[in-house]
């Protein structure tokens, strides 16, 4: 299925492009000028060791926290002080390291509300139900079945987002960031609480995404998963930027395997 | 100019009352999460409990207080043990209509027990205003700003500092996992509601001098330590003891300097103001959620 | 020293958990598996008291928890860490460790806890270094140590840990493995959920399989590896898998 | 014979439960007393009374009760002027005589064929305080009043008499029916420098009034309305009330009445009835009903339950010598009170003189 | 919910039959009358409900509105003489635009903060009433506003204006269903669920509340203008804050976050206190007693109550 119309349209051979990101806590500095970007098309892992400022940087690239310092282009449009809607519709969406789903609404209803951004009916037309609201409202209600069997969840699209076992809660809030046909997808620890044999049909999950042509970002700490589906690596640690690379250029840094990966 | 310290003076007065009444919901906010829309009626509690045994029964001073605080206390806990958590899986939204039940039944209650007519008490101590730069403040007003004082000190020191304290902080925050660190949650909202009554009666005892006592007196009372502690920002006991003297003084700069009809309108414009600049109150607590 | 006997746990009227029994005996490590929604967390949340809709027979040390609450159950010796992030947010990450050992500074006094305190931060150092802040802003890994550390705190004869590694990198991954041997060695008694089957098994004594609320399988860690049924459902393919795929 | 169904609505409880407490005793003991003597026309009565807790639209729900479900041929109460401009619309649809107990001038100007009040209007109560001002010189005053409808109301005469009186009103204030403190509106007052304060309010604000008004150590004369007119304004003042001027309907002072005043007797005979019957003082309040029955009593004679009847009866009505004051009915006065009505008292002592 | 929207005539139907077969049959003027307040109070319960149950903002002012919406039409007929329904149009418009004007800024509060600024600016709207005494009739009221008439039906007491509230009220319980299935609805439900992360999945929250807030303050003002033309006279205490809690207890009572709870909340608040009269000085009591024991054993209100109780009914027989 396409999955996103605009894949098309993208100007920028480099997606995303951060320079210089600096963010401060308090006194500590959880991004220190930390810069790299991202062709379009590729999925880059991001890792790093805990508290690292992994999801920090998903916070400033997705628009929730400002930079101190640094800025942000994506899609060759600089978005340091786009409202988080704008950016979104402008293509960028996530999923959270703690699962945020609409706990009270049925898992067809989350999808459908992650189409908020593609979608126009507004308060006239949902009241008088004009031909057009209709159809608009046909037309989501398809997308999200698909998108659910495209996830492997349409089993579930009747049950109560919040009821539904955690590993399920990952995986939807991947088709719900997928409703909203970003062009670019940052996804946090989307295999934390799966088994192996779960992560790897995440694995074979986001590999599908790709080829439909949206760029990914991936935090996670599963090595194998990462190693084996990244196009390229990007590793922080404390704030900074230790390195950046093929998979294979990454395990093979010393650096980066003491600091991160450990003796196993 | 003496008008000015006049005002001054009235605005700390009634904002000590507020400031009172405003640390007993932030101390309950602090520890269960939960406003209690009833708290007013706890302040009344206090203050007619006071009549009777004080004025009536002509007990000495220190035990009649006793005796009220000790009557605000316990309605607490009954209040806590049958409606609060007999209440099943209660949303926030679903205790507040709970606390507005009750006070409408506490004070149909007082106005059974106490009648409809309101009453008035002597001061604590001796009668005479004391004069300051011409404008007088009376004795009662400094024993209310200090019953304030004490108050918010204490119970600021008491959940800052006690484990105990803490402890109905945690419950209040996550009860799951204040359970599985083993901290028996029903005895810490008893405790929290029990004190924040007791809070609540003091504030009655204290007041009940200066202004009559009714059993209608708690409903707007407690609306203005409401908007006091929300000022001074939940759950921080300095905020409302801020929030209320910041109340009552715009309400007396209010009538004194622009129009004394509009006066609720013009705390109330400058209170909103605040809000917006900081949405979280004067002493707003610190986020502690992220993604 | 845990015995449990025909568990079924109910939300609502929708059982996830049928029939479900299991024992632990003391000092011992045993690992639970099974795959996403199988009921693993249900199952602990039983044990802890969390979980007031469920039937059957639950003992500890002889004593059964039907009835029990949660805090009563903590002061049996079960502590537990959680599924998810259960810290108290707004507290420093000092007051949550101390909100551990709640139950014991009346009983054993501040000068055991403040020593169990440092053995704590320093199996955690960024603990230490993070102290002050407040728990809520902690990034993710770090929250799953606060967790950890409150738990330890409590002293408990019996830790039940729900998916403790998760979210957490490679480096802290091992060193929680190795801290749960540590303790399993010194006596404590130890029921552990894992999606990290492989890992979770290489330290147990011994392992049950959970499939959607029933107990298909149970035996000794070791069997468990090397069952075929097993290898197939939870302990996956190997490393580079998606490599491969990816330069075919 | 069967009975007359006479309607009461009281703010029994609420803000203004002061007037309405009494009020409802008042009918509800009136009606005892005249069944007890046989009816009238042989007719029992039977008074439904609800209670409109002073909220307009809880009253307008009682009123409908009362025309509708009950069918009352005649209405009395409610106790305050927003409750009753509140139903005044639904018992003239419905043709039903209503007696108000209400103080409001708006509920009896202009004149509705259907609307009677027994409550003096502030008009004269206003009218009673300026002339004893103009007797006592004082020129220059500032007012104090409550913010609603009865203070409001009582602000609109002070205002609007004053020049009649050769009285001139520097300044304007109100203050809040539940207010625990007054001090700044008083400072301001005492800065403008008038000769006399005018408090207009209900219990218990004037009595905070005074009493911060002494904190303030205030000495010019102090000023209350009726609205204060019971003992329990003496109860709560303490010693602040010494030395307040008020008027009041004759009730408060009936000892101190001349013999040869009409009203004497039958405020010695509802007094001693009333405390007889319930604990706690008679009030001037309770009088306003007292009045209302027995002039709807008067008018039910040989009407038949006719509601048009007991309207033209009530209308016709001369020389009714009640415990508000003397009713004399005219089309054009359905509140039928003289200036006479009120007394003009100070508070000595913790009690009441009269003033002359 | 979008499945079983295809059936939703059918419920308006039932609905509409019944309230016109009450309407048919009822001779007397005061159940009648009873049923009009029912139907006035639908309507702002319906409104909160739009604002608290289904968005999660919690608002203590929304008599505001209502009194807004009743003072603009007194003004414009009964002063200015004009058309009441033009005034009406302009009593919704003049909601809709403080609505807006005042949402702008209080909405960014949550929580008890926004519970605060709203009830804040319930008090100011109140008190401007109050003191605006030489246009709203100040604290003794408004007397003077005109009945509504259409063509040669009298809207008077009675039957009439029965069946004009309970058509209002049946268009707005159409208009807010069809709100909530729509995609504006679903985005309401979101932000109540998690703000942070539908903010973060790009819907303009701020927006989408301001709209949801002018829209129940325009039927809060619809409300209002029923009211006043319907007993004809009005005064600021049956807008204040005390009414403003009892909008929001309806809404609970009944039970958030659904559109048949709005009518079961205000039917049975409207009711309770007619019901309770025969208890006299124990009715607060009672009433306080009946509010707490509702919410303690039907903490998701009486629909929601009432359905389980049902259910459990069932399965004991069965
Ligand atoms: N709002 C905040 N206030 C204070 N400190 C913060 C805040 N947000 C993040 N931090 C700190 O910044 C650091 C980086 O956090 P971040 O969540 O980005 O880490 P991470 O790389 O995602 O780690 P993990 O893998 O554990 O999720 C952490 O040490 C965290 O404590
Ligand atoms: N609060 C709830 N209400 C209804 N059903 C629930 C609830 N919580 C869990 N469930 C259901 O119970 C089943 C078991 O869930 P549980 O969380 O115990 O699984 P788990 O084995 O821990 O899975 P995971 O590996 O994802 O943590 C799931 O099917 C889930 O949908
Ligand atoms: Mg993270
Ligand atoms: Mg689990």
């Amino acid at each position: 299925m396409i999955l996103s119309q605009q894949t098309l349209g993208i100007r920028a051979e480099q997606i995303l492009e951060a320079q210089d990101l600096t963010k401060m806590f308090g006194g500590v500095k959880a991004q220190d000028k930390i810069s790299f970007a991202i062709e379009k098309g590729i999925v880059c892992g991001l890792i790093g060791p805990n508290g690292a400022g992994k999801t920090t940087l998903f916070n400033m690239i997705t628009g929730i926290y400002r930079p101190d310092a640094g800025k942000v282009v994506f899609n060759g449009k600089d978005i340091r002080k786009m409202p988080v809607h704008r950016l979104v519709k402008a293509g960028v969406a996530r999923t959270f390291q703690h699962v945020e789903l609409f706990s009270s609404m049925t898992l067809l209803e989350n999808i459908m509300v992650g189409m908020h951004v593609r979608t126009k009916a507004g308060f006239w037309a949902a009241v008088t139900r004009i031909p057009a609201m209709k159809k608009e409202e046909r037309q989501s209600r398809r997308r999200a079945e698909e998108l659910l069997e495209f996830t492997d969840l349409a089993a579930d699209a009747h049950k109560m987002a919040g009821d539904l076992p955690a590993g399920r809660q990952k995986t939807a809030q991947i088709a719900r960031a997928l409703a909203s046909e970003p062009l670019l997808l940052l996804l946090d620890e989307p295999a934390a609480g799966l088994n192996p044999v779960e992560t790897h049909a995440l694995g074979k999950l986001i590999q599908k995404i790709k080829q439909s042509g949206i760029t990914m970002m991936l935090v996670e700490h599963d090595m194998s998963l990462v190693m084996g589906i990244s196009d390229k690596v990007v590793v922080l640690d404390q704030g900074k930027k230790l390195a950046e690379g093929t998979p294979r250029q990454i395990q093979r840094n010393e650096a980066v395997m003491s600091a991160y990966l450990g003796n196993g | 100019m003496q008008e000015i310290v006049q005002y001054l003076f009235s605005g700390i007065t009634t904002g000590a009352v507020y400031a009172v009444i405003a640390v007993g919901l932030s101390m309950l906010y602090s520890s269960t999460e939960l406003i209690n829309f009833a708290h007013g009626e706890f302040v009344m509690i206090g203050a007619l409990a006071m009549v009777t045994l004080w004025v009536r029964l002509g007990l000495p001073l220190p035990v009649a207080v006793a005796g009220a605080v000790a009557a605000g206390c316990m309605l607490g806990l009954v209040f806590e043990r049958f409606a609060i958590r007999t209440a099943r899986n209660p949303e926030p939204i679903t205790l507040i209509i709970i606390t507005v039940g009750a006070g409408i039944f506490l004070k149909g209650a007082a106005m059974i027990v106490w009648g409809k007519d309101p009453f008035s008490m002597p001061s604590f101590s001796s009668h005479e205003s004391i004069e300051i730069f011409g404008a007088a403040l009376l004795p009662q007003s400094i024993w209310i700003v200090t019953a304030a004082l004490v108050l918010a000190g204490g119970i600021h020191l008491f959940l800052k500092k006690t484990i105990t304290g803490k402890a109905m902080v945690a419950c209040a925050v996550n009860k799951k996992a204040a359970w599985l660190s083993g901290i028996p949650s029903e005895k810490m909202g008893v405790l929290a509601f029990g004190i924040s009554a007791g809070c609540g009666a003091v504030a009655g005892i204290f007041i009940a001098p200066i202004t009559m006592s009714s059993y209608d007196m708690g409903t707007i009372l407690g609306l203005k330590g409401f908007c006091a502690a929300m000022i001074g920002g939940l759950g921080s006991l300095w905020g409302a003891f801020a929030g209320g003297l910041l109340l009552g003084i715009l309400e007396s700069l209010g009538a004194g300097l622009i129009s004394s009809g509009l006066k609720d309108a013009i705390a109330f414009v400058l209170l909103l103001l605040i809000l917006y600049i900081r949405p979280g109150g004067l002493f707003a607590a610190k986020e502690a959620k992220r993604f | 020293m845990l015995k449990i006997k025909n568990l079924r746990c109910c939300y609502g009227n929708i059982a996830v958990v049928h029939t479900v029994s299991l024992s632990v005996r003391q000092g011992e490590l045993i690992s639970i598996i099974g795959a996403n929604g199988a009921g693993k967390s249900t199952l602990l949340a039983a044990v802890c008291g969390l979980l007031k809709n469920w039937s059957g027979e639950i003992e500890f040390k002889g004593h059964a928890l039907k009835g029990m609450s949660a805090p009563a159950i903590v002061r049996q010796g079960i502590s537990m860490v959680p599924e998810g992030r259960q810290i108290f947010s707004p507290l420093s990450v000092m007051d949550n460790l101390k909100m551990g050992a709640y139950t014991r500074f009346r009983r054993e006094g501040k000068i055991r806890v403040a020593q169990d305190l440092d053995r704590v931060v320093q199996m955690f150092p960024i603990l230490k270094e993070r102290s002050a802040q407040l728990a809520g802003t902690l990034s993710g890994g770090e929250q799953q140590m606060l967790a950890i550390g409150r738990a330890l705190m409590a002293h408990p004869t019996l830790l039940v840990l729900d998916e403790p590694s998760m979210g957490l990198a490679p480096k802290i991954v091992e060193m929680i493995f190795s801290t749960i041997q540590d303790l399993s060695q010194s006596g404590v008694t130890i029921l552990l959920v894992e999606q990290n089957a492989r890992a979770a098994l290489k330290i147990s004594d011994r392992g049950y399989v959970l499939e959607t609320g029933k107990m298909v399988l149970q035996g000794s860690a070791d069997e468990l590896l090397v069952d075929d049924d097993v290898k197939r459902a939870y302990l996956g393919k190997d490393y580079g898998d998606f490599l491969d795929e990816r330069n075919q | 014979a069967d009975v007359y169904k006479i309607g009461g609505i009281f703010s029994v409880t609420g803000r203004a439960s002061f007037l309405g407490d009494p009020e409802k005793k008042t009918m509800e003991m009136m009606v005892e007393q005249i069944n007890a003597a046989g009816g009238i026309d042989g007719h029992m009565l039977e008074a439904v009374i609800y209670d409109s807790e002073g909220d307009p639209a809880k009253a307008v729900s009682a009123v409908n009760k009362l025309i509708h479900k009950d069918q009352v041929i005649a209405i009395i109460g409610p106790s305050t002027t927003p409750t009753t401009l509140a139903i005044v619309n639904f018992t003239k649809r419905a043709k039903v005589p209503l007696i108000s107990c209400a103080a409001g001038i708006k509920i009896t100007t202009p004149v509705d064929p259907w609307v009677f009040k027994t409550a003096q209007s502030d008009l004269l109560a206003v009218a009673a305080v300026y002339q004893q001002m103009k007797t006592a010189g004082i020129k220059k005053i500032g007012i104090l009043t409550v913010s609603n409808a009865y203070g409001e109301s009582g602000k609109k005469q002070l205002l609007s008499q004053a020049e009649e009186f050769g009285i001139q009103v520097i300044l304007n204030e109100s203050f809040g029916a539940k207010d625990t403190d007054t001090t700044p509106q008083l400072a301001k007052i005492k800065a403008a420098g008038p000769d006399a304060i005018v408090c207009w309010g209900t219990n218990p604000g004037p009595a905070v009034v005074a009493k911060n008004a002494k904190q303030l150590k205030i000495d010019i004369p102090l000023y209350q309305s009726h609205g204060v007119g019971s003992p329990k304004f003496i109860e709560l003042a303490q010693d602040a009330a010494n030395g307040n001027i008020l008027p009041t309907g004759k009730i408060l002072v009936t000892s101190l009445l001349d013999d040869s005043d009409p009203q004497k007797k039958v405020l010695e005979d509802y007094q001693k009835a009333y405390e007889n019957k319930y604990s706690g003082n008679v009030s001037g309040f309770g009088g306003y009903a007292f009045d209302a029955v027995n002039l709807l009593a008067g008018a039910l004679k040989g009407s038949g339950g006719d509601k048009e009847k007991i309207r033209d009866n009530l209308e016709a009505t001369k020389n009714y010598v009640g415990a508000t004051g003397e009713f004399n009915f005219t089309t054009q006065d359905h509140n039928g009170l003289s200036p006479a009505a009120f007394v003009m008292v100070e508070i000595q002592n913790g009690t009441w003189t009269l003033l002359k | 919910m979008t499945d079983k929207n295809k059936y939703l005539w059918i419920e308006y139907l039932i609905f509409a039959c019944a309230v016109s077969t009450f309407g048919l049959v009822t001779e007397n003027t005061y159940y009648l009358q009873i049923m009009t307040f029912i139907g006035i109070n639908t309507l702002l319960g319906l409104g909160l409900n739009m604002l608290m149950g289904y968005t999660g903002q919690v608002s203590l002012g929304h008599a505001a509105f209502y009194g807004i919406g009743a003072y603009t039409t007194a003004i414009l007929s009964g002063t200015y003489g004009l058309n009441p329904w033009l005034a009406l149009v302009c009593a919704v418009a003049a909601a809709v635009l403080i609505a807006f004007v005042v949402g702008l800024p209080t909405l960014r509060l949550s929580g008890y903060y926004l519970a605060m600024g709203t009830l804040g600016f319930g008090m100011i709207i109140n008190i401007v009433i109050r003191e605006w005494d030489n246009v709203t009739g100040g604290a003794s009221g408004f007397v003077g506003i005109p009945v509504l008439e259409a063509g040669s039906i009298v809207f008077m007491s009675g039957a009439s204006y029965y069946f004009l509230v309970w058509g209002i009220v049946l268009a707005a319980m159409i208009i807010c269903r069809r709100l909530l299935a729509s995609r504006t609805g679903r985005a309401l439900r979101a932000i109540h669920d998690g703000e942070n992360a539908a903010v973060a999945i790009g819907i303009n929250t701020h927006l989408l509340k301001l709209e949801i807030f002018m829209f129940s303050a325009a039927l809060g003002a619809v409300a209002g203008f029923l009211y006043a033309h319907f007993v004809l006279f009005i005064s600021p205490e049956s807008f204040g804050f005390m009414f403003s809690i009892k909008i929001v207890t309806m809404v609970v009572i009944g039970g958030m976050a659904s559109v048949w709870g709005a009518l079961l909340g205000a039917a049975v608040l409207t009711l309770l206190p007619e019901v309770l009269h025969g208890f006299a000085e124990y009715e607060m009591i009672i009433f306080g007693l009946i509010l707490m024991l509702v919410m303690i054993f039907m903490p998701q209100g009486l629909t929601q109550g009432i359905m389980d109780m049902i259910r459990t009914a069932r399965r004991a027989k069965a």
